[in-house]
């Protein structure tokens, strides 16, 4: 009585990832974002070997602010260096401080917002009013805010990871003003999972509360984290471009923010070098676009409310 | 009934007093003395008795704790915000004030304009899902979203102001004299153009999103599927049964947004030297001037408690089920 | 005083939810009440034996199991496991050997079950958890045997698949088979079948039966179909309004009911066979009382057509109508 | 409406001033400085046509009496008779608040320096006496405004220090009265028609402050500015292809610096050889001044020498006997003699504990300072990394980088160089404090006792020779022991329209000090 | 049972039905060949398992399938006239003023934002063209006659008890006085109370109305109160067909057997437990033959290749190859 009509195919995690991924290609959202991430990517990997090392001051090769020729693809800034050369360069930094600084607000958004709505009562009350905190305070004034305590404690001079430390810096006061997003949105979805029967099932079986957060609910907000995981992504971007603009980059080591910050004081705008502002700014758009894209194809392929019935 | 109310008003004041102190804390860990920050500027050489005079003026060489905490907190019940550093001695509020309606026009315009634009494009993007309305809604909004919007401030100026001369790209009045009323009113308008243009456009994003969300989330609902039994023509069906409900997440997000208006726009502002709060924020904060901080955020901290209970409010009004 | 030979055994229990106003209510200052989900309940389950839980829906049947298996705590009241008081025990850890002893079968199969994991892991989650096993050998053994003993075989094609890949009435034996995995004392099976359709519900019945005899297992099974209860369980309690309105064998409460309530239940139900259709209605008036607002006196007065002054005000105490078969009724006695 | 019609001088520069109280305010030079007048002219000194409150001055041959010669018929604004009164009413104000509790010590007018003042008295209306205690310059080297007698006599200390706003319109010498102020936009002023040569021939002006010279480079270009400062170099260059446009570069007392940290126990850097002057000497051999101001200020520098600047004219000297000239290879020979060898030929030096260079420079632009262009970081950081001294840059706001860099005592210390900008006045003793033991600009923390000797010595001395001779001492010893580094002097860049008005006078049109040329132009 | 297809007796028919379920690609048939008919006043019920059919055949009536399906074959006829069921602004005439719906879910099928009183009496104004006033007064009619105080119709959706839901939803189904409803499983989430209350208003509203009714459900039990004839679905086909009383004392499909069977009786005393062994069919991956093949007891081998036609057997209908040796009068399931 227990035989099944019907053959399934034991399909295990390979099949799943697979059919996954199908899915997941299918959207020409996707293929356009991952396309657009991977040209990204190659570019950060292999900076110099595309346009030699960074051109600092010290060994810039053009005239000032000449505009976009073919010996300078995308003109030269206001210190003689070439744009194209920088873009290139600050692909690296700024590509890494987006993805280690959502890393970090994922981190801290998620276990706060799951702890907050598991828990529930006091611990929820507060936590939510320091999350409610930083998400009163603009993002970027925090990170002014945060920034010189940050660099206390991390010390300075030295590499980490061959990094400097003020990329450090950035990624982790980025990391931090923009986890209140997230531990907005898994809490409110932690709060729903957790009337679910199945983590009543799992308090039965005797599981932990420890154990019942990492093995049942976390899977479930695996899609919610990785879609807005992407806004998070441009919002790091944003941030960190915001922080540039304010001064707080780090001159050795352009990112697309710091020139964007670099030609606006340097008056680009007035002075009618759209090139400078241009170059890095349509980076920006780009690389946060595709993360969107990314984001929303994931957020369509795992939310079975936006699949089509089976 | 008065002691609900009561009650209500003193977890806002609560919530109130636990930003104040938490900004009274936060600001004191950053590094800088306002003292020496007050000296900076000037052009004789400074003594060190003159940066100890600075700090006994503005009350600063006394204990942080008890003294300075309780004095601010005890003035900020009294409902006094107390004095700038930074601008000697004026009131926090006047400077407030002063800032405020720029802010608030600027601000408010844009987000008026991106809430119009952004609802009815995300209302009908949401309706007909995958639809042409829907990919080029989306697409741009998407990307105006993701646009830094001082950059997408910078590019306006860069083609309407100094490429094209159309548009002032800087201020809230052309520099100079007296004008009559009407022409000062137009000029004010040209001067509103591009920062609002600038704000609105990134803001669009946001709302076409949600909107849309909430309307493809509405058309798929079961008393949908009732509607169109009933035989209810397309538009009778947006109209008398859609729109209200997917308006309830649009609502949510446009009262709390609208608790950001006085925030101003910082880097917006900033591009375009408009005087408005999100540039006396930068100000004192370069000065660390905390009374106006502590002032800015406590404005700020009220007005998102306002907006939070207005938009409980007008969620209990849309939907009836909702409680709180 | 506790039977010995009761596993399971509660005295009084009650659970209250708060409720929280509305906005405006908040704001006018309307008291906001409680839910009185279950108000006193006193029922005690021996070793072995099936009970059914009858009620119309709300009346807390879910609730009690909650409570017994620790899922919610009761407001007052106490409740005795194998003589032993398990009221306040609280904490993952504290709980752990009573849920070695007390498991539960989820209303609703498709909830019960986590998407994201594997047949395996859902049902050796409790063999893990409570450490019941030793190595990986020993856990898929027994992981193989309760769900072969839940009628999934052969058990390991089912290893590796994720809930989706179940048709209902597997998912359903899924739950079941998690349960058995620890042989427990005492299992709180919440209307295991009612979402079912007759063909997948009847294969579940008969599961539960069988195991019942292998392994001297007790069963508290909640339903709100008085023949479902009757055609499975030893005795009936008949719940309204939190309240348990007639206890007994399943056979008196089907056949001599003694509360009016549990007699409407009957003759509500419709019948098949020889004469089609239900039995003519004594007109039930008005809608069902919801456990905010509990009727003063007899609970089920509003609603009971032979209703006297005196259902009106006081409340019926549980009296005796036969040997084990009490009826909280003024006219039972 | 533009200039021409209404004849109003439009001028746009990145100020912020904070409030119209002279007793108050630190940084408020303008809108201020065309409404009141110094005693004597700062710039009286580099140009001798352009005077204060007073119209003559002579000191006696001890040094200790100063009469100062008032301009007879001078008049208030409002009308009233300004005179010799009204500056030792200004100057007594201030002098009689010493002791009490709101001491006027906290703002543009303050007692600071009166220490040394005997006496202030009005000999006549024409006729100020200022009898110091010691020999000094202070009489005629002081930045004090001299305010009406008839507005201030009835403000309490506590007022004048604090909530006192003196509101519009002011009243005062200056051609330009300030008639209407709005904080961060602008302030607009009125032609004073009782000023001393004669109400100006502009029908008024309006000041518009920036925080960023974007708005006033547009300004410049659409005509909606007749004159603009603080401009950046592009702009300036883009600017100056207007045939419309008139630019220049002002020299202004602004210095822009690297220093060292010379601390030694609590705040000290991540080396000691930090504090040894060999080592700070010989980076300073590969430092390209020249280069830097090619690239990093395209050529709106002048080339820094020593503690004084070219603006600074009674003082500066260009110290061509001990200067040292940019050599990289000289520079690596000299750390090499020092001591400071690449031991494990991996390209980094180690220091004489054996450690490996590794150097933090902080930068930042204080408030009120010219902007220091992020190229001389980069070019310092490149040039010393090819000499085996790698160097990691951090940039931090005014705030933090005043608290970085405060004494060590008050929690300062602990990064290794510093590249900074101050604008001081041209007097020695602003010259001079950055090297002075405990001065709260002393940001290198040097200390040496001969220095702060020379100091304490050119404090009470009048004579312009003496006091010459000693700060050139100063600088000398300063440049040899290397605490600082100076980069350049960087040039103010201003650019002014020529349709609406003339009179601007000479490239270098705007003094920094004083209300010149806004009290002479003319519609065009 | 059946006529010609131009019969005027006959107020719905429903010829050879086919709907397939797109889904990227890949589509599955929900349901297959379906045929029957309904006079004026009649009430049938429509019983199968989960997932065999019963909400897609009730939908494509109303013509109100999801986008995603399509009517592969077939057609429906209202009154002898071919209903354009896929043509949306050609149906909306025909909705709700002839063919009214009570949703599976009464919950979700009321909007949550609008007073009850309300959503009666818009297809009043919209459909009947009253005005506004005159609808009210309607709409409080209709409440009064499902046993709901005229009063509570200022509540919202829910305020309302599920059972309260579900007779707005009939109140609101009866509102423009159509000659057929669909019940959806209008008491699969109610207790037996307030079940037997609901039918019993279909049963007197039925009479009093001359309303057809249709009632879909996997509960035998209400299908015997209620209705007049009853079919049975199995995977996206009709399997019997006949009379409630006929089916019930002598089901002749071996699957309505095995149903009545496993639906427990206290009045015959016999405690015994009788599942119909094997799953429910997979629609994706049908099972060749008559797909009760797999779990059929009385299975022949015919049964797993060939697909049995509807033949008619005395009185009702029934799709089997058991009896098409004894039954030469067959009917071929396509009319
Ligand atoms: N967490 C809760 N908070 C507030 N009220 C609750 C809660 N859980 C249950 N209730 C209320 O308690 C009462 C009893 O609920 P319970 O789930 O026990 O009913 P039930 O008999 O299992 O009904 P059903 O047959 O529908 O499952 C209901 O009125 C319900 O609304
Ligand atoms: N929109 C849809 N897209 C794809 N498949 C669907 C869709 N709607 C229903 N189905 C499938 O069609 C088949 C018939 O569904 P239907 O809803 O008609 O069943 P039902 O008999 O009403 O079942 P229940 O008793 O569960 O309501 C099922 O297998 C179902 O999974
Ligand atoms: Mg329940
Ligand atoms: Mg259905």
């Amino acid at each position: 009585m227990s035989e099944s009509t019907v053959r399934y195919s034991p399909r295990g995690r390979a099949g799943a990832i697979k059919g996954f991924l199908r899915r997941f290609l299918g959207y020409g959202g996707a293929q356009v974002g991952l396309v657009c991430l991977m040209f990204f990517l190659i570019v950060a990997a292999v900076p110099g070997i595309l346009v030699g090392p960074l051109q600092t001051a010290i060994n810039a090769t053009g005239d000032f602010l000449v505009p976009p020729s073919s010996q300078h693809l995308l003109g030269t800034d206001e210190v003689g260096r070439d744009v194209l050369n920088l873009v290139v360069h600050g692909a690296r930094i700024s590509l890494t401080i987006a993805l280690l600084a959502t890393v970090i607000s994922l981190v801290l958004g998620t276990t706060i917002g799951m702890t907050a709505g598991y828990y529930g009562g006091r611990a929820d009350v507060w936590l939510m009013r320091l999350t409610d905190f930083f998400f009163v305070m603009p993002s970027f004034v925090l990170a002014l805010v945060i920034t010189p305590v940050v660099l206390e404690v991390m010390g300075r001079g030295g590499e980490i990871l061959g990094l400097r430390p003020s990329l450090f810096v950035i990624i982790v006061v980025i990391g931090m003003t923009s986890w209140a997003f997230v531990a907005r949105i898994v809490r409110s979805q932690t709060l729903s999972l957790k009337e679910r029967t199945f983590i009543d099932r799992a308090r039965i079986a005797g599981s932990s509360n420890l154990s019942i957060m990492v093995r049942h609910l976390l899977p479930n907000l695996v899609p919610q984290i990785g879609a807005n995981g992407a806004l998070v992504v441009a919002g790091a971007i944003y941030v960190e471009t915001s922080l540039s603009f304010l001064g707080l980059g780090d001159p050795l080591q352009p990112s697309w923010g710091t020139l964007l910050s670099l030609a606006q004081r340097a008056g680009a705008a007035s002075a009618g070098a759209w090139w400078c502002l241009g170059a890095p700014g349509v980076c920006v758009l780009m690389v946060s676009l595709s993360f969107v894209l990314i984001g929303n194809a994931l957020d369509d392929t795992f939310n079975p409310r936006r699949r089509v019935i089976p | 009934m008065s002691r609900r109310i009561f009650r209500i008003v003193f977890r806002a004041l609560g919530t109130l007093l636990t930003v104040a102190i938490l900004n009274f804390i936060l600001f004191r860990i950053v590094p800088g003395d306002p003292a020496q920050l007050l000296l900076a500027g000037a052009r004789t050489s400074v003594t060190v008795q003159q940066m100890d005079a600075q700090r006994a003026r503005w009350g600063l060489d006394r204990p942080l704790f008890p003294d300075q905490v309780v004095d601010y907190l005890s003035a900020t019940l009294h409902g006094d915000l107390g004095y700038s550093f930074k601008f000697r001695g004026r009131p926090v509020a006047d400077l407030i004030l002063e800032r405020l309606p720029a802010t608030i026009v600027l601000v408010g315009l844009a987000q008026m304009i991106a809430i119009l634009c952004g609802v009815l494009f995300g209302i009908y993007a949401g309706w007909r899902r995958g639809g042409a309305v829907d990919r080029i809604a989306t697409g741009a909004s998407m990307a105006l979203y993701t646009m830094p919007s001082f950059w997408l401030a910078m590019v306006l100026v860069v083609i309407f102001s100094t490429g094209l001369g159309w548009l002032p790209g800087y201020g809230i009045y052309s520099p100079g004299a007296n004008i009559g009323s009407t022409d000062r009113f137009l000029d004010y308008l040209r001067h509103l153009v591009l920062p609002v243009t600038a704000l609105a456009l990134g803001l669009i994003g946001q709302y076409v999103v949600v909107a849309r969300a909430a309307m493809s989330e509405v058309v798929t609902e079961d008393y949908m599927v009732t509607a169109r039994a009933k035989g209810l023509t397309n538009g009778q069906m947006l109209m008398r049964h859609a729109f209200r409900n997917a308006m309830l997440p649009v609502v949510t997000l446009i009262t709390l947004n609208l608790g950001y208006v006085v925030a101003g726009a910082i880097t917006v502002e900033a591009v375009f030297a408009w005087p408005g709060i999100g540039g006396l924020t930068v100000e004192a904060l370069n000065a660390r001037d905390y009374p106006v901080l502590q002032g800015i955020f406590l404005l700020l901290g009220a007005s998102i408690v306002l907006a939070n209970l207005i938009a409980d409010l007008a969620y209990g009004l849309l939907d009836p089920r909702v409680r709180q | 005083m506790p039977d010995t030979a009761d596993v399971l055994c509660l005295e009084s229990l009650h659970v209250h939810f708060p409720i929280q106003g509305r906005l405006f209510d908040r704001l006018r200052g309307r008291p906001a009440g409680a839910v009185r989900a279950v108000d006193g309940i006193d029922l005690n389950i021996g070793r072995g034996e099936i009970v059914a839980l009858v009620g119309e829906s709300g009346s807390g049947k879910t609730t009690v199991g909650r409570v017994i298996t620790k899922l919610a705590q009761p407001t007052g009241g106490r409740m005795l496991f194998d003589g032993r008081d398990m009221t306040s025990v609280q904490g993952s850890s504290a709980l752990r050997p009573y849920r070695h002893r007390v498991q539960m079968i989820f209303q609703d199969a498709y909830q019960a079950l986590n998407p994201r994991h594997t047949v395996f892991d859902i049902v050796a989650e409790p063999l893990r958890s409570l450490r019941l096993v030793e190595d990986g050998k020993q856990l898929a053994e027994r992981v193989g045997e309760a769900l072969a003993s839940a009628g999934l075989n052969p058990p390991g094609d089912f290893f590796a698949r994720f809930p989706h890949e179940l048709s209902g009435g597997q998912r359903q034996r899924v739950v079941i088979a998690g349960a058995l995995a620890v042989r427990p004392e005492l299992i709180v099976a919440d209307e295991p079948v009612s979402m079912l359709d007759v063909s997948i519900r009847a294969q579940i019945l008969q599961v539960l039966v069988d195991l019942r005899a292998k392994h001297n297992m007790a069963l508290l099974f909640i339903t709100h179909d008085l023949p479902l209860a009757w055609l499975i369980a030893d005795r009936i309690a008949v719940l309204y309004l939190g309240k348990l309105v007639e206890i007994g064998s399943a056979d008196e409460v089907t056949f001599n009911p003694r509360h009016p309530y549990t007699v409407a239940l009957r003759n509500a139900t419709p019948q098949i066979g020889g004469n089609v259709g239900r039995a003519e209605l004594p007109a039930l008036q008005g809608e069902v009382p919801s456990a905010a607002r509990v009727p003063k006196g007899c609970r089920f007065h509003p609603r009971c057509p032979v209703a006297f002054d005196r259902c009106r005000e006081e409340e019926p105490p549980p009296v005796e109508v036969g040997s084990g078969h009490t009826a909280a009724c003024w006219l039972a006695t | 409406s533009t200039s021409c019609d209404d004849q109003i001088v439009r001028i746009g520069g990145i100020a912020a001033p904070d409030t119209l109280n002279p007793f108050a305010s630190y940084s408020n030079w303008w809108p201020l400085v065309f409404t009141y007048d110094l005693l004597v002219c700062v710039d009286a000194q580099r140009y001798p046509d352009r005077k204060g409150f007073a119209k003559a001055w002579s000191v006696s041959g001890d040094g200790l009496t100063w009469t100062f010669k008032i301009w007879p018929g001078l008049k208030w604004s409002d009308g009233h008779p300004a005179t010799a009164r009204d500056a030792a009413f200004t100057y007594n104000y201030i002098r009689k608040s010493i002791g009490n509790p709101d001491e006027l010590n906290a703002g543009w007018n303050s007692t600071d320096g009166l220490q040394y003042v005997e006496a202030i008295t009005a000999l006549d209306d024409e006729t100020l006496q200022i009898v110091t205690k010691v020999p000094s310059r202070w009489p005629i080297d002081n930045g004090i405004m001299i305010v009406p007698e008839h507005v201030w006599e009835d403000i309490s200390y506590a007022d004048a220090k604090g909530t006192f706003r003196n509101d519009p319109p002011l009243v005062g010498t200056g051609p330009m009265i300030v008639s209407e102020f709005q904080q961060g936009q602008f302030a607009r002023f009125t032609p004073n028609q009782y000023f001393r040569t004669g109400r100006p021939a502009a029908a008024g002006m309006v000041f518009h402050f920036f925080n960023t010279a974007d708005p006033i480079a547009q300004g410049l270009k659409s005509g909606d500015l007749d004159y603009g400062v603080s401009l950046t170099a592009s702009q300036w260059a883009d600017l100056s292809k207007d045939s419309a446009m008139t630019c220049g570069q002002s020299r202004v007392e602004q210095r822009d610096y690297l220093a060292f940290n010379t601390a030694s126990g609590d705040g000290a850097g991540s080396t000691k050889a930090l504090q040894d002057p060999a080592f700070r000497d010989a980076l300073g051999y590969a430092i390209d001044q020249k280069a830097i101001v090619e690239r990093a200020y395209r050529g709106h520098a002048d080339p820094g020498v020593g503690l004084v600047m070219p603006a600074a004219a009674d003082y500066y000297s260009d110290l061509s006997d001990i200067r040292r000239h940019f050599d990289l290879a000289g520079a690596a020979r000299r750390l090499d003699a020092a001591g400071y060898r690449d031991k494990d030929g991996d390209g980094i030096r180690e220091d004489k504990e054996g450690n490996p260079f590794q150097l933090e420079l902080i930068t930042g632009t204080s408030s009120g300072a010219l902007e220091i262009p992020i190229a001389v970081v980069q070019l310092i950081a490149g040039w010393f990394s090819q000499i085996g001294i790698p160097v990691s840059v951090t940039q931090l706001d005014s705030g933090a980088l005043g608290a970085r860099t405060e004494a060590p005592a008050r929690g300062g210390g602990g990064w290794d160089l510093h590249v900074s900008a101050g604008w001081r006045g041209p007097d020695p003793r602003s010259l001079l404090s950055i090297g002075k033991t405990g001065e709260p600009n002393n940001t290198s923390y040097w200390s040496n006792d001969k220095f702060d000797r020379l100091l304490s010595q050119v404090d009470v001395t009048v004579d312009l020779k003496r006091s010459r001779e000693l700060v050139d001492q100063a600088s000398r010893l300063i440049y040899t022991e290397a605490p600082y580094i100076i980069l350049s002097y960087p040039l103010v860049l201003e650019a002014r329209r020529n349709d609406c008005f003339k009179g601007w006078g000479t490239k270098d049109m705007m003094s920094m000090w004083g209300y010149f040329p806004f009290d002479r132009l003319k519609p065009a | 049972m059946t006529g010609s297809s131009q019969d005027k007796a006959w107020l719905l028919e429903v010829n050879g039905l086919s709907v397939d379920y797109g889904l990227k690609g890949v589509s599955s048939r929900a349901i297959e060949s379906v045929s029957f008919a309904l006079r004026a006043g009649e009430a049938v019920g429509l019983v199968g398992e989960s997932g065999s059919g019963k909400t897609t055949t009730a939908m494509a009536i109303a013509g109100l399938l999801s986008p995603n399906a399509r009517v592969s074959s077939g057609d429906v006829r209202y009154r002898g006239n071919r209903l354009p069921i896929d043509d949306d602004a050609a149906m909306r005439p025909h909705r709700w003023s002839e063919t009214s719906v009570v949703f599976q879910g009464a919950m979700n099928a009321l909007n949550p934002v609008h007073r009850i009183i309300k959503q009666i009496a818009e297809p009043c104004m919209l459909k009947l063209g009253m005005s506004r006033g005159e609808a009210t007064t309607r709409a409080r009619e209709l409440l009064e006659l499902v046993g709901i105080p005229a009063d509570r119709g200022t509540a919202y959706p829910h305020e309302l008890s599920g059972g309260m839901r579900q007779r707005v939803m009939i109140a609101m189904a009866l509102a423009c006085r159509p000659s057929i409803v669909i019940g959806d499983e209008p008491t699969t989430a109610l207790d037996v109370i307030t079940q037997a209350q609901i039918l019993k208003l279909l049963g007197e509203l039925r009479s009093q109305l001359n309303l057809a009714l249709i009632l879909i459900t996997h509960d035998l039990s209400i299908v015997a109160e209620a209705c007049d004839r009853v079919m049975i679905m199995y995977a996206g086909r009709i399997v019997e067909d006949g009379t409630v009383a006929e089916i019930f004392a002598r089901p002749k499909h071996p699957y309505t057997r095995l149903l009545i069977d496993s639906i427990p009786n206290p009045a015959n005393g016999k405690k015994v437990i009788r599942p119909i062994p094997g799953d429910p069919p997979n629609l994706v991956i049908r099972p060749s033959g008559c797909a009760f093949h797999p779990r059929c007891p009385s299975v022949m081998g015919v049964c797993g290749t060939e697909v049995p036609s509807l033949y008619k057997l005395g009185q009702g209908r029934v799709a089997c190859h058991m009896y098409e040796s004894s039954q030469k009068d067959k009917v071929a399931a396509h009319a």
